[in-house]
């Protein structure tokens, strides 16, 4: 734990109800996604995570503002949210554990998807995250449809969907919004307007002034804010939350941002302006903006910062070693959990001696 | 739960009361009696509600059940279908209606991508049922006519079901409502209402298991393997062979396709020694093939003969009488190809 | 023909630039769908017609309103359109023949479709016109690639394509308005906002104020208009298509109106208020209200339109009897056109002797 | 057209100055030359444009021929293939890429109901490619390593092609792009950049038709049918079958699967009277199965064994090594299986 030094004196009240201790958690969550990716693009680098790698630079506040706003369990009576590959502060927020990531990515056999999914398509209904699959824009329905079960129930709680620029455009969103929307679900679809869909730039996906304008034609609410002001977006999920909680039903929230690394490891970016991701560096990044939010209106000390910091570094340390120790999966487990029953049939050819008649 | 003590209205209590039930009638006791059984069981699909459906499966349901467990649907099988995945994790059971099984194309994705991979990919069990009504021979054009199972038999993680009675689609039916994994559930709208289907059902709660075929018709000249409305028109070829050859067929009714009960199979071949396996579907990727290729891993020894299949043409569903009834499968083409392997 | 009688001298000029022997045409267009659908309802009765019959009585005027402000040529250079079950006025406006419709619901051999497939599913690149597929949806995609393909080409021609209220539920409206919304294609969707999808209130189908209100999300042109007022139908396709002629790309017109009759003759229409069908019979009938200004304005006169009523008639009668000495298809024409090469194989039991060797 | 007088750039001239190309250089030039030659072909897909594509086959080609024949779509399965099958309508000839064939399964519903059928229903030929990187062995898990062709192989209008090497590849893209059909044409990644497949092509236009499979290589003894990277997989348990134990294995490369090259595997199998048929795709529901059901119904007497196959198991694909490389077909089982056969 950091150690707490007193806030200045003349602290003005966190915005929202945050609480100063929220707020800290916040920065602890944002810092740690920022970290963790820093540290699987290392373990990339020497060969030690297995497929690709996805970064988020640029987009962690967002991530782990929007899902701040989630009534957060781990008896798997909170609310759930469904993330897409860049949405990891989404799940550190959610309760995912680091070292469970850094499983994911080495394809270890205690993974939570045991090997057999990658990235953080990894579930956890105690915790209230479910990963998505590659197709975009199919967890629309599927959170919608959780919902509805909130609904269904009369239980109070609430789904929150990620989706991106790009994947609007899909009709999986669509038909999902769509049928959330008639049914006054209560769900929250988080657009992550970042300006790019691998190489596909916003013009080229949509023609409209904005994905907030969506909202009418599906008769939702619609809200934008500026997605690298970790408070503001907090403020908004949170009003989105408490209308779905109220009954009243989906809100799209748009979150302007800006997608700083390429669209993985292997993407050098080259159709991307270097002084345009510089000017998102260097004068418009969440933790730096949040830091100095934080910082001016007195609610923590630079101290107190490190310190978190500090306990950041010392905890990705042990997730690496442990998930190091982790053991790659059996082979035979390839069989197992595609239905209720048994393991699937082992190929003829691997039996001793092969034997077509037991395959 | 309170629903459940309420009497039952007239269409769906024929079973209850001892009078037989047609194979629409089958299905929609079975539908009715599990909304009762399990508050976790609910319905979605278009105009399944107040107008009962596209063919009348659910009609009183809305009534009963509400607007929360009798769910009509925007025209969106992608939303509806992906919906249903996500109740099905939070332990729902939801049953989906195609109201035409053709339009289940729409949601391909969503069934083979995220609802069938979902325990593998360690996302938990999606426990849902697809059906609507499938098959041709009522003039009902390309798009209102197809066997899409195919499509889908080669998703592990799947299941397949196309019944071809009264008893099974009611048995089979409930079994899927009540199992863990997604069942696709084909009913031939054929067979909807065909007065020779009907029949006085058990009066108890029955469940058919997924998985094991039937064997509709004891022979020990030769076996025909099949399903749905085929069932029939090889009952009737049976009967023509019997009288006109004095040949004993035996008929396998799958009943489930997926998984495929192969010990069925093979028992039957191993001791006709000659397999028809006949199919509404188009020739070309009907489950014939795997099932000849099943044949020859398990009993090759014991064929007397090619597996040979008779099937609809390799050609989309004509709409016009004259092309669909050249274009499906026939009782005369069952005939002679039990004639000539017969003879082999 | 229809012998002229001249107009009243103080006519009003017709609106839109529409000439009076176009208002003329689309009142004979107008009338022969309607009468062509009591006809095939007839037909129907008697056992004559295969499979199900769709009317749209009280919508013909939106369809051929909204057709008529195409170029409309028989060479393969005007503009195209698909219709949906509903149009039969749009098809009968854009060159479709009465006697062809006839064959098609007798599924005769002689067909646009050869008995292949149903309704007005039917095609004529020289007339302009493609048939919808039942999956509902489709065509807008496939407009939208045919819209691209005048824009690849430079041609001035428009694509104009139907969706009704519950089509716009799908997956495939979404992801075919939006592409051609981004390429900005000369494309025209008509949204027949008549209230019903089958027994599906439009209140179960989107929780939009209206479905105009989807056009800013797609970054288009967005007009609504009275479906039952054919002029003002004709003046806002006009205008649509205009637009899409002069590069302006995509427009949604929402055409308000409202389906008399059930989805399908099988249909009771039980879930159906009688009043409010009422309602819509004697006081908002589009022909009635047609007539209504065509009188008033003195741009026909009763004589006048009695002449083409009697024509239409004719029309009819003759179509009937040559549709009724077509042939039905012979049965091996189910083996045809299933790819560019020859006939696909018969099946083996077809041959005689049969012989699974030559399947 | 003017495009064609130009020099084409260094990537796409290898052929043209003797060097030798990959497996993905071969498609490349297909592409290219194909653009160059007909101003109706035209490329849509998602990243095809400015990057060239997620593995860089369409490198060069939006600066080259410009934003109205090289369209970089949205995320919008449905919406491209429906627009492909517009504008091949109208005369057009659309070349569509799947960014990973896994997603061909978003426009299930237009492709088969559709495209299709277009030709049957009078609507029209559809003349149109729907191309992209399919099949595993490269840690893509269950949404980067599919192999769908089963998917489709039961609907009739298609064409499906799955090549094995760059002379076959470039030779059947060109052929796919100038037929009337629509065809999928599934591109194995793992193939893409594989040194062992570099070979120099024929500097003169040429095109492999449709519908003619390839003998890999020679043999007597046993006959395996396969295609694609098991190809390669075979080719290197044959050479181990000939070293350890003199088998003279033929290896029949379908190169496409529909249709189906039936004469070549019948011919084939009817003088080595053995049949193995592998494939990468899941067991149950594979194509083995139509091709034992072939060979059943005109080559039975011939076979001196059954009919058998080597596939992977029937579950999603894994992304863990040791999980895809047990779940995959390998040469290991190949050769096993070819010994059980030549020995039964
Ligand atoms: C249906 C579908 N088509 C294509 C892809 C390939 N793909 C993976 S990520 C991506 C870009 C996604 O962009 P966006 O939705 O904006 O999300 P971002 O990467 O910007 O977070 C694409 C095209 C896919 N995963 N699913
Ligand atoms: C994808 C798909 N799902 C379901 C259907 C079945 N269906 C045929 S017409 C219809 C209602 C259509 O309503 P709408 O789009 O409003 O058109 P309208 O009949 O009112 O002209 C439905 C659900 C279909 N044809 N396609
Ligand atoms: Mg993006
Ligand atoms: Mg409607």
């Amino acid at each position: 734990m950091a150690k707490r030094t007193k806030a200045a004196p003349r602290a003005a009240a966190p915005p929202h109800g945050l609480t100063r201790e929220q707020l800290l958690e916040m920065y602890r969550f944002v810092r740690l996604t920022r970290a963790l990716e820093e540290k699987l693009e290392t373990l990339f680098k020497q060969g030690r995570v297995v497929g690709g790698l996805f970064r988020s630079l640029g987009q962690e506040g967002e991530s782990v503002a929007s899902a701040f706003a989630l009534r957060r369990r781990d008896d798997g009576t909170g609310d759930m949210l469904s993330p897409l590959i860049r949405n990891l502060g989404s799940m550190l927020t959610i309760g995912t554990k680091p070292v469970e990531v850094v499983r994911q990515y080495m394809a270890k056999g205690d993974s939570l998807a045991r090997g057999k999914e990658l990235n953080i398509h990894i579930t956890d209904f105690q915790r209230g995250f479910i990963g998505q699959i590659s197709p975009l824009g199919d967890l629309i329905p599927v959170m919608a449809g959780v919902a509805l079960t909130f609904k269904q129930r009369g239980e109070d709680r609430v789904a929150m969907v990620y989706i991106g620029d790009g994947a609007t455009s899909t009709g999986a969103f669509h038909e999902g919004v769509n049928f959330a929307a008639v049914q006054k679900l209560p769900l929250v679809v988080v657009v992550e307007a970042n300006q790019w869909a691998y190489s596909t730039p916003t013009r080229l996906q949509t023609a409209a002034r904005a994905f907030v304008d969506k909202a009418a034609g599906y008769g939702i609410a619609g809200e934008q804010v500026d997605g690298n002001d970790m408070l503001a977006v907090y403020g908004a999920a949170k009003r989105a939350v408490d209308r779905a909680r109220a009954g009243e039903g989906v809100t799209l929230l748009e979150v302007l941002t800006y997608r700083r690394k390429g669209h993985a490891q292997h993407d050098p970016q080259t159709y991307m302006d270097p002084a345009e991701i510089d000017r998102w560096a260097t004068g418009n990044d969440p933790i730096d903006r949040y830091v100095a939010a934080l910082l001016e209106n007195g609610w923590t000390s630079a101290d107190e910062l490190r310190a978190i910091d500090e306990g950041v570094d010392a905890e990705l340390e042990a997730a690496v070693d442990e998930a190091d120790r982790s053991p790659l999966p059996e082979p035979e487990e390839a069989l197992t959990d595609v239905h209720a029953g048994g393991p699937v049939n082992r190929p003829w050819t691997r039996l001793d001696p092969p034997d077509p008649t037991q395959a | 739960m309170a629903t459940a003590t309420l009497t039952k209205p007239e269409h769906v209590r024929l079973t209850e009361e001892g009078k037989p039930v047609t194979f629409l009638e089958a299905i929609r006791e079975a539908l009715w009696e599990e909304l009762e059984r399990d508050p976790a069981v609910f319905l979605m699909g278009e105009d399944i509600g107040v107008y009962g459906g596209a063919f009348k499966v659910t009609e009183g349901m809305l009534e009963r059940f509400g607007a929360l467990r009798v769910i009509d649907t925007p025209i969106s099988e992608i939303g509806f279908t992906g919906a249903a995945a996500g109740a099905a994790h939070m332990g729902m059971r939801p049953v989906v209606e195609m109201q035409f099984i053709d339009f289940i194309s729409c949601a391909y994705d969503m069934i083979t991508n995220y609802v069938a991979t979902s325990r593998y990919r360690g996302s938990g069990a999606c426990p849902m049922v697809i059906r609507g009504p499938s098959g041709g021979f009522v003039r009902g054009g390309p798009f209102h006519s197809q066997n899409p199972e195919m499509a889908f038999f080669h998703t592990p993680g799947l299941n397949i079901v196309y019944p071809s009675t009264a008893r099974d689609a009611k048995g089979l039916l409930k079994a899927a409502i009540r199992g863990d994994d997604p069942v696709l559930f084909f009913e031939h709208k054929w067979l909807y209402r065909r007065p020779q289907l009907r029949e006085v059902l058990p009066a108890e709660d029955y469940v058919v298991p997924l998985g094991r075929a039937r064997t509709h018709r004891e022979g020990k000249d030769l076996t025909i393997v099949t399903y749905a409305a085929m069932v029939h028109k090889s009952q009737e070829a049976a009967e023509i062979l019997e009288k006109e050859d004095g040949l004993d067929v035996e008929i396998i009714d799958l009943r489930t396709l997926l998984p495929l009960d192969e010990d069925a199979i093979v028992e039957s071949v191993k001791r006709t020694n000659r397999l028809l396996v006949v199919h509404e579907d188009t020739r070309t990727g009907g489950i014939a093939g795997e099932i000849a290729m099943r044949v020859n891993e398990k009993a090759f020894a014991w064929l007397d003969a090619p597996v040979l299949r008779v099937a609809a043409a390799d050609a989309p569903i004509p709409y016009s009488p004259p092309l669909e009834d050249y274009f499906l499968p026939q009782t005369e083409d069952i005939v002679k190809a039990v004639r000539y392997l017969a003879s082999y």
